[in-house]
């Protein structure tokens, strides 16, 4: 975790469901971009088997649908830069950040609760 | 103080062990549907690290046939207290 | 204080919606203010006006009809999510070329900004999920 | 070989009716054949006439029609799960007073005793739930 | 267990949600109803958190609604008197089958794959 | 053999050690949708139990990213094997 990570915000959304099985990882992406959309310093926090929104290399669904994965290369255009990850999620799951897509922030415990803290609404999904 | 508001059993869920990382040191949780599972003595040892500010929903301990069954260290609230809860906290964070 | 909910788990699948109303309840009982129920996720089926469920069991989308009309709480379901679902109001069936609707006021269709908004707006928001 | 699917999970939300579909497609392929999807718990969603999905996703409720003509695979929807859920069909609606409706064929409203003797009648039965 | 357990019948319930916090208890157990209605010979799997389904003094719901508990009574009316439960999720619940509204047989691993591999349909809810 | 169908990941469900319990020496596990995290390294040891006889679906894996990521032990299948594996078992059960 770099010194200078900003934990706090507006709107904190917390993702916490994997692409595909459910829509709840992007439903969850689409609240963070319209809160975005509409001024509001978003961050988003992937935690649980949320995490594995970041790996690299997804594919299309069962039905040739799109996955996450294009919607997490724009929120960099929708200035969504405040991204963490729950480290003891990431490591339960015997990954690294260097299989994932972004440059994510990984957060221990005590972060987590600054940075649920630190912002005015907390979306979870 | 947050108030985080949890709906699933530790015995069926691990969605527990992400509110826990979510906890300041004065937050509370609060154990509602079938959350409340978490309070039987077999349960509550998943939610040590937060000691007394472990409450649960008396209407679904009720629902559940739990009454008699909810370990002591866990405070139980109505719904009333459910609504003071979220009163007292700065916002409410639900985990499912 | 100012309250509003929001509700993602479909009724009768999942306990959210019983759970959001009896809180709607408890605290405009305490004198609180339930300025808006917000439905998002599976949380859009509750407003689905062809509910028939059956005489024994609570009329959700009735509930929810009355605490519109006896607290002027709105009831603001996410368009987008609704539309997926299969959950149009008159216009939007026109828009989409159906004959017939599935939702009908006091449940209004809306964006999801309404959900930021109220988020920050009031002073406590609650979810309800499945 | 003679298959059943039941179909447990709501559109959009869980990946039940895409793995169903997929799953659909490759028994077929394979030369057995699908009598019928029974739907049952959230699964009776899939029957929403109305659904609006955006044009780059796929149209699930066009999805299960094709298989029906295509394949003249059966549609059948549990009536008590649909109608608490606000799933009606003509006859329903006339008969609980509301005008409108939501189900159209060839999806069938029908009563779980299909369910089981399908589960029983056919080689195989496959539930997909979310 | 005694010695005398059937394993085998038509259809197979497995029940593994408790009531209230969703449907799929109601609707498995409608499920079994009908299946008894029609002729079957059926049996019912109480496993995971499915097994509170049978403790004594549940309440109403939250909105009045009627839980499960007055189905469970229904049952030997249907003949369906093959129930079982998983020794396992019980335990891990601390619960004893003394706390149970019903007599059902507690079954270890072994006995359970042989339920589920004695019945022709085997429903999971 | 019967085919047991597991869509849920023991990161994150307890359902697997139920559809364990449910498994005969013969009978097969497959994992699809979300349960194809099961097949990661770190979470195979879950299964182990069964040796050989867990199978992951193949469409599921590389939708998620985790083509690349399966441990060894886990025999990948495509939808058409999956179709396979369903006509060689006797009947299959689903555990969500």
């Amino acid at each position: 975790m770099q010194a200078e990570t900003v934990l706090d915000g507006d709107v904190l959304v917390i993702l916490r469901h994997p692409p595909h099985g459910s829509s709840w990882l992007r439903e969850g992406l689409d609240a963070a971009l319209v809160a975005a959309a509409f001024g509001q310093a978003v961050s988003l926090l992937f935690q649980g088997d949320g995490v594995l929104a970041l790996l690299q290399g997804q594919g299309p669904g069962p039905l040739g649908q799109k996955g996450t994965s294009a919607t997490l290369d724009m929120l960099a255009m929708y200035d969504i830069e405040s991204l963490f990850l729950d480290a003891t999620s990431l490591a339960r799951l015997g990954l690294s950040t260097d299989s994932l897509q972004l440059p994510v922030s990984p957060l221990e415990p005590p972060s987590i609760a600054a940075l649920i803290a630190g912002h005015r609404l907390v979306l979870t999904f | 103080m947050i108030l985080h508001i949890l709906n699933r059993s530790p015995s069926s869920s691990l969605v527990y062990r992400d509110a826990l990382a979510g906890m300041g040191p004065e937050d509370r949780l609060l154990l509602v549907e079938d959350g409340v599972h978490g309070a039987l003595p077999s349960q509550v040892r998943h939610f040590e690290v937060i000691g007394d500010r472990l409450f649960a929903l008396r209407e679904d301990l009720v629902a559940h046939g739990l009454d008699g069954h909810c370990d002591a260290s866990v405070q139980v609230v109505d719904v009333d207290g459910f609504v003071a809860l979220t009163e007292e906290a700065d916002k409410t964070v639900s985990w499912f | 204080m100012r309250y509003a909910l929001l509700v993602q788990g479909a009724p009768y699948s999942s306990q959210a919606s019983h759970s959001a109303l009896r809180f709607a309840a408890a605290l405009l009982a305490r004198g609180n203010r339930l300025e808006c129920v917000f439905f998002y996720h599976d949380g859009v089926y509750n407003a689905a006006r062809l509910a028939a469920p059956p005489q024994d069991e609570p009329h959700l989308v009735d509930a929810w009809v009355r605490l519109n009309e006896e607290h002027g709480t709105q009831l603001q379901v996410c368009i987008a999510a609704a539309l997926r679902r299969g959950l149009l109001d008159e216009r939007e069936a026109s828009r989409h070329g159906k004959s017939g609707h599935s939702v009908e006021p006091p449940f209004e269709l809306t964006g999801l900004g309404q959900l930021i908004d109220l988020g920050l707006g009031v002073d406590r928001l609650v979810t309800f999920a499945p």
